[in-house]
């Protein structure tokens, strides 16, 4: 990422391309990936089979997706705990338009984004109007949210689910977008892999190369410091909430074409998953480092280790045993590394 | 909608309920909390809440649904539900123990308790009414043998909450009924793509698996997905219905859904305290009323389908 | 210099919640022009400053610049007029590198649209070399500020306000951390920006340093003006004097040597 | 709790005894809790009633124990997301001892205890020796605990719960000492109350007038400051750690002897509730400030919303929906106040 | 003064990773001096400083304490051999109290066994009364720390030391933010501690605090260290001229005042 300057200081030991490395916060989640994919790689037969491969891969996208918005906005020293639930939220409103309103799937989608968006906004508005931490307002929103997706769902449908998208007009197109499959060396992967690459990318370029990103780090790393020297903190953070609104409408989209049905209580404790996905791939919990591949690469971490306990075929009562372990070790591993960080950083 | 002077119901299981209700109502409008150990959102406990307000609407009992996965809080609420001296208390009993204490101070303060889905062994004993339900064991146990007959030699029991007490109990029954290879495989029903992956992880995993049992509609649409998905051959089979499930039993992907029928286990304690205050019938005379299990497959998949559409089934 | 002052502060006052921090404080600042606030520890100094800066919004009082009464009710407002500050805390943002840190606010971009990236290599450069000017030689623009020594922090705000600053630049204490060399640097560029036509607000303790490059010497204590001088009416001596409340350095030396062996 | 000094400075305002109020951080919850008190009481007639009050004091007892242990970790500048499943395991332990070993109930307490403990330590000695973030590193512990709850319990009992407490040795006292009642004006009020109150006092005084207490502020407010004027920061921090485990030891042990028997999955999620009511209790989340009444309060408010609202028998659909708006307005209505506090305080 | 010195530093040497930042320095601090360390900025006298009081632990070289090498592992270890700092960052816990920052690590405590509590009265008084000592005379001890104005900060720190202060104190820039008053005072205090008997380690940039009560200098570039000299040997304009590694203040005060109009 970064080239070396003319370091001919004699006050610079070691050349230091690995201290270099180290201070790259996604370098000990990278470490961690490789430790879990070769373990599982080694001990079970499956793991590295293409059709394997998409598995896990499936399930890591949508969790990727929105532990990268996640965290940029921890980065920018906030966190979302509605975001999961809002996942649901806006796959509900997506289904009920289109499928008891009739409404165009586009269109239906349309309306979900503006409502994602709304929720977004509203949550960064609060946060920054009350003072109140984000984790209380979000926290609020996540109860009110959770509330109307089974209140809402119950009133329209007397059910606690809503389905039959696939007959929805429209869904055919819309489906393609977010739910199809690509097949490569014989095996489906689901387009949603391509989404997560995307938003990976996207967050990242955003984040260490345009102004909104380093205003991003600044918000986050110390917002008297940022406000001081002019940087607009109020839209910056309100900006990164609705990028976690708009990931959540992204995931709940995906979802919601994918499965054509979309359950009350789906997303519910998911929020705190990507903030672990974050904070594995090197986000600070008080906000100002962190990066997205290292989210991403986070939530790598927790598909693979969840497909891989499947594919050893361990005892599933234990499952959450070996996951908790599989992380700790994979956190432990880098650790070294990352003290060694640590002390260069500060 | 409390008139009818001629009361004369007996205490058959006519649950129709238009128009009946005693002229001598003791204390005017009855009040029934009904506290069940499902989680908010739950498939299954929908369809028992379904039941209870329906029933309350139409016999004019005021009907309180709440309902905590956690036994302590249910225990609670039953609590809550003394101290506002509510006219009637229907509870799930998951896990006895922890309601004990709750569902004797109810008893002793003279509200009537009536149990439902599990617990029937020791409803008695706390003094309640009756039972109405089944133990989740018992569906299980049927489900597993449906399998069995169908000649499946190696099933896969989905537990989508991990720790939930009637889950662990329909895959123990299921284990039971079904007498060949039985494992669990543990998934997190809040994500849908977790549930598919790890289904989907497993079939590859396992390939002499040709049954899955799925305990709930979400789950069992996900096993449709995975078994696709792994090339696998195995049959799809679940509890409780939804439009994708009856759907998937026309199409031929689910082969059958375990109905429990859970619909009465919300209606009919909502009538049968009704009765009871305002005629002192009892029912089942210290049996537990049985709802279910029933079987949707193709045979009567068309019949049961708009049921499972408006919640009731 | 000039018949509008570029800053104009009429009585203004600042209250923490109960704690009067500033109250009733008058000054200009005129262009070309340094006008050095002194005052002891807790004076309301900084508090002053803030309220210049858009940082504080003042309870009481005017503030008007370029002849215009203003509020500021943010630091982008104050910026957008040109002035530029270095404050006494809330300088810089630890865990960014250097380079960040001194573009934050104002990055410079290449490419159009949403192409628009930093510019980072000038960046890079730009900081490297503006750091240079002052005598502070980095390793490297990459290190987090957090790193750095309590001078070079220092030197980062300053270069960084020296850089941008438009019409005003307001200096809390930039020479308290600083090294004989750099302090030397720092005020050589005070001098400069002045003979530029900027205006300067510059607080510090350091008589040595306000009394060269000061015009006009505003005193504080426990948040209220002591007074303002011109710089004809005081001497380096009797500017010390004040500062101190009466007691001398001079006499301090003395009894300071007196007590060795 | 702080007597004015003399003060005749000129510098200083208003007399202020608003803004000295203000300043603690327990006021805002106070004023938030008053506010649900005063709703519910109006709104429904059960609330007021003893019964009501024992009810609702009883839902907020366990979770206020747990809170106010929280709010000290928090302080202390960690998070511990292993308590609410160590609740569980603590429980599962006693009763596992107790019922299949045989062993007098009261030498299973004390084992359990003794797991507690060794799980606080652990957590904490993992914190400090790693360097990781805490909330990392119970999260390991978090899983690791939830799924060994749910293995060996299906692995001794063959099913998820352990049951059978009764008939257990040694259960009458402990019992009587962990999970009785007493009566005020015939109503029954449950024993947890007084170890909350008592855990309570303890903690506050604690944290304000020892010396430990001032060094978790420290830990919390600065760890290297701490460090620096020879603060023991390790120990203070492992202390702390191990205080919320033997927090969780003894709701555990409430629970076990009250309900008799224990579900493997009990405790999952609560860690997050204990971490909001300390955070409505004027926790902040960055540590080094905070207040054990504070946390009980917040608590307090938990307790009233949840039984409150099904107090005033509103539908239970969009309950989430109700306890969220509950929880905004009680943060949100002393929102000046608390901002005048920031504005004091920093 | 005593053949023992309290501390002596061998070819001292201490990396952050790759960064080098203070490499072979040696010098001693005896009891009843002061020994001076002065440099640029970012020279490494605040990584001697931690070094010296436990913060860092040295890569390589000696520290000997009353002539016993030690290797701190921990700030406690130096505060227990009776060492005080103030530290230039690390200073304070901005959001405790000033009086719980003041007895941070040494709290008064009254009554016996578990019941031990802070002596909170005692607590209180003494810190106001350090503080006055100092010449700062705050509103309210119980005010947190964090908004406290730059000097009177360090004033906290300061006090702290010189409360606890048992055979070396190390002051790392305490004059920096100080008033022209605030800072006489601490002079006058390091002089006291010395004629006390104390070791002292003071870090500054200003020669004329450096100079009246030094009695050793050591002189450090770019972490190495140019010298160590005795009082006798250099003079003010000597010292100053060194410290600004050859530039004059003197001289540039008059280009300062030479370019003004
Ligand atoms: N947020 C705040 N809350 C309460 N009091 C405050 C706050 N900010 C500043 N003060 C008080 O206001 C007074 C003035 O502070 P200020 O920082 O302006 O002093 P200063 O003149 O800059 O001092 P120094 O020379 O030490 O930097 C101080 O006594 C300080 O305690
Ligand atoms: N944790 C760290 N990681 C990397 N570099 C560091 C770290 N701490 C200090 N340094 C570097 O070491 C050098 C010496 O720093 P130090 O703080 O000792 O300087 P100083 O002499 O006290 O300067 P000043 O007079 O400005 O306070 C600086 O260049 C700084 O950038
Ligand atoms: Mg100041
Ligand atoms: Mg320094």
């Amino acid at each position: 990422m970064t080239t070396a300057p003319p370091a001919t200081d004699e006050r610079l030991g070691s050349p230091g391309l690995l201290d270099r490395l180290v201070l790259r916060p996604e370098i000990g989640s990278l470490l961690g990936a490789l430790l879990v994919f070769a373990f599982f790689s080694v001990v079970t037969e499956r793991f590295l089979s293409t059709g394997g491969v998409a598995t896990w891969l499936d399930d890591a996208s949508t969790l990727g997706i929105m532990a990268v918005a996640v965290a940029l906005l921890m980065v920018g020293g906030e966190f979302d705990l509605s975001a999961g639930v809002l996942t649901a939220s806006t796959a509900l409103v997506t289904a009920i338009l289109a499928t008891r309103l009739g409404w165009n799937v586009w269109l239906a989608l349309l309306a979900s984004l503006a409502f994602a968006l709304a929720v977004g906004v509203l949550n960064g508005w609060l946060v920054m109007r009350t003072g109140l931490p984000s984790f209380i307002v979000t926290l609020g929103t996540f109860l009110a949210l959770q509330g109307l997706n089974l209140g809402v769902t119950r009133l329209v449908t007397g059910t606690v689910q809503v389905s039959g998208m696939r007959s929805a007009e429209g869904y055919a197109s819309a489906g393609f977008l977010f739910a199809s499959t690509f097949t490569i060396g014989g095996t489906a992967f689901y387009v949603s892999i391509l989404w997560w690459v995307l938003v990976t990318v996207a967050a990242s370029v955003v984040l260490l190369r345009t102004r909104f990103g380093n205003w991003t780090f600044a918000v986050g790393g110390s917002a008297p410091a940022a406000r001081a020297v002019g940087v607009p903190v109020f839209r910056t953070k309100v900006a990164l909430f609705a990028t976690t609104a708009f990931a959540a409408w992204l995931v709940g989209s995906i979802n919601i074409l994918r499965f054509t049905s979309v359950q009350a209580n789906q997303g519910i404790g998911l929020e705190f998953q990507y903030i672990i996905a974050a904070v594995i791939g090197g986000c600070l919990l008080t906000g100002g480092f962190g990066s997205a591949v290292g989210a991403a690469v986070g939530a790598l971490i927790f598909g693979m280790a969840r497909q891989g306990i499947v594919y050893a075929n361990w005892n599933s009562d234990w499952f959450q045993l070996f996951l908790g372990v599989m992380l700790l070790a994979a956190v432990l591993v880098n650790n070294a590394l990352r003290r060694r960080a640590e002390r260069v950083r500060r | 909608a409390c008139s009818g002077p001629t009361a004369t119901n007996t205490d058959s299981t006519n649950a129709d309920g238009t128009g009946t209700g005693a002229a001598q109502a003791p204390t005017g409008d009855l009040r029934v909390a009904v506290i069940s150990h499902g989680t908010a959102g739950d498939a299954f406990w929908n369809v028992v809440k379904n039941g209870a307000t329906d029933a309350g609407r139409q016999l004019g009992v005021t009907v309180d649904y709440n309902s905590d996965g956690d036994p302590g809080r249910q225990a609670t609420l039953v609590d809550n539900a003394v101290s506002q001296g509510v006219g009637g208390i229907v509870v799930s009993m998951a896990n006895p123990d922890a309601l004990k204490t709750s569902v004797e101070n109810a008893v002793k303060a003279g509200i009537p308790v009536i149990t439902i889905n599990s617990g029937s062994e020791r409803s008695a004993a706390f003094g309640a009414l009756a039972h109405v339900g089944q133990e989740e064991s018992v569906a299980g146990e049927q489900a597993g043998a449906k399998l069995r007959e169908a000649g499946k030699a190696t099933l896969l029991c989905v537990i989508h909450e991990a720790g939930n007490i009637g889950l662990n109990q329909r895959c123990d029954g299921a284990r039971a009924g079904f007498g060949g290879t039985v494992s669990t495989l543990q998934v997190d029903i809040n994500n849908p793509t977790d549930v598919e992956a790890r289904i989907k992880g497993a079939l590859q995993t396992d390939t002499s698996v040709d049954a899955v049992l799925a305990l709930n509609p979400q789950v069992a649409v996900s096993a449709v997905n995975a078994v696709k998905g792994a090339s696998s051959a195995a049959a799809v089979a679940t509890f409780d219905l939804n439009a994708d499930v009856t759907g998937a039993i026309k199409a031929g992907d689910v082969l059958f859904a375990v109905d429990q029928q859970q619909y009465e286990q919300g209606y009919l304690p909502i009538v049968m305290l009704k009765l009871y205050r305002d005629n002192a019938n009892t029912v089942g005379g210290g049996k537990p009323v049985l709802t279910g299990p029933g079987f949707v497959d193709r045979s009567n998949v068309d019949e049961v389908a708009e049921y499972a559409e408006r919640g009731t089934r | 210099m000039s018949d509008q002052p570029l800053i104009e502060v009429r009585g203004v006052g600042k209250a923490h919640g109960s704690v009067v921090a500033l109250h009733d404080v008058s000054t200009t600042v005129a262009a070309g022009e340094v006008t050095c606030v002194l005052g002891d520890n807790g004076a309301g100094k900084s508090t002053l400053i803030k309220v210049l800066a858009g940082v504080h919004r003042h309870d009481s009082g005017e503030l008007l610049v370029s002849g215009e009464p203003v509020r500021f009710g943010s630091p982008r407002e104050a910026l957008d007029l040109g002035i530029a500050t270095v404050h006494q805390d809330l300088a810089v943002v630890p865990l960014m590198s250097v380079w960040r840190n001194f573009f934050l606010g104002s990055e410079p971009t290449t490419g159009v649209g949403p192409f628009r990236f930093l510019d980072r290599r000038r960046a890079r450069a730009t900081t490297r070399s503006a750091l240079a000017d002052l005598g502070i030689d980095l390793r490297d623009v990459e290190q987090p500020v957090g790193t750095l020594s309590g001078g070079e922090r220092q030197c980062v705000a300053i270069a960084r306000a020296i850089h941008f600053g438009a019409k005003v630049l307001i200096l809390d204490e930039p020479t308290a951390a600083l090294g004989v060399k750099q302090a030397g640097v720092v005020l050589r560029y005070v001098a400069q920006a002045r003979d530029r036509g900027l205006g300067i607000v510059l607080v510090t303790h350091n008589p040595h340093h306000a009394h060269p490059v000061g015009d006009r010497f505003l005193l504080l204590k426990r948040g209220r003006s002591l007074g303002s001088h011109e710089k004809a009416d005081i001497g380096l001596d009797e500017l010390t004097r004040q500062m101190a409340g009466g007691a001398e350095l001079e006499a301090l030396e003395h009894e300071l040597r007196g007590t060795t062996g």
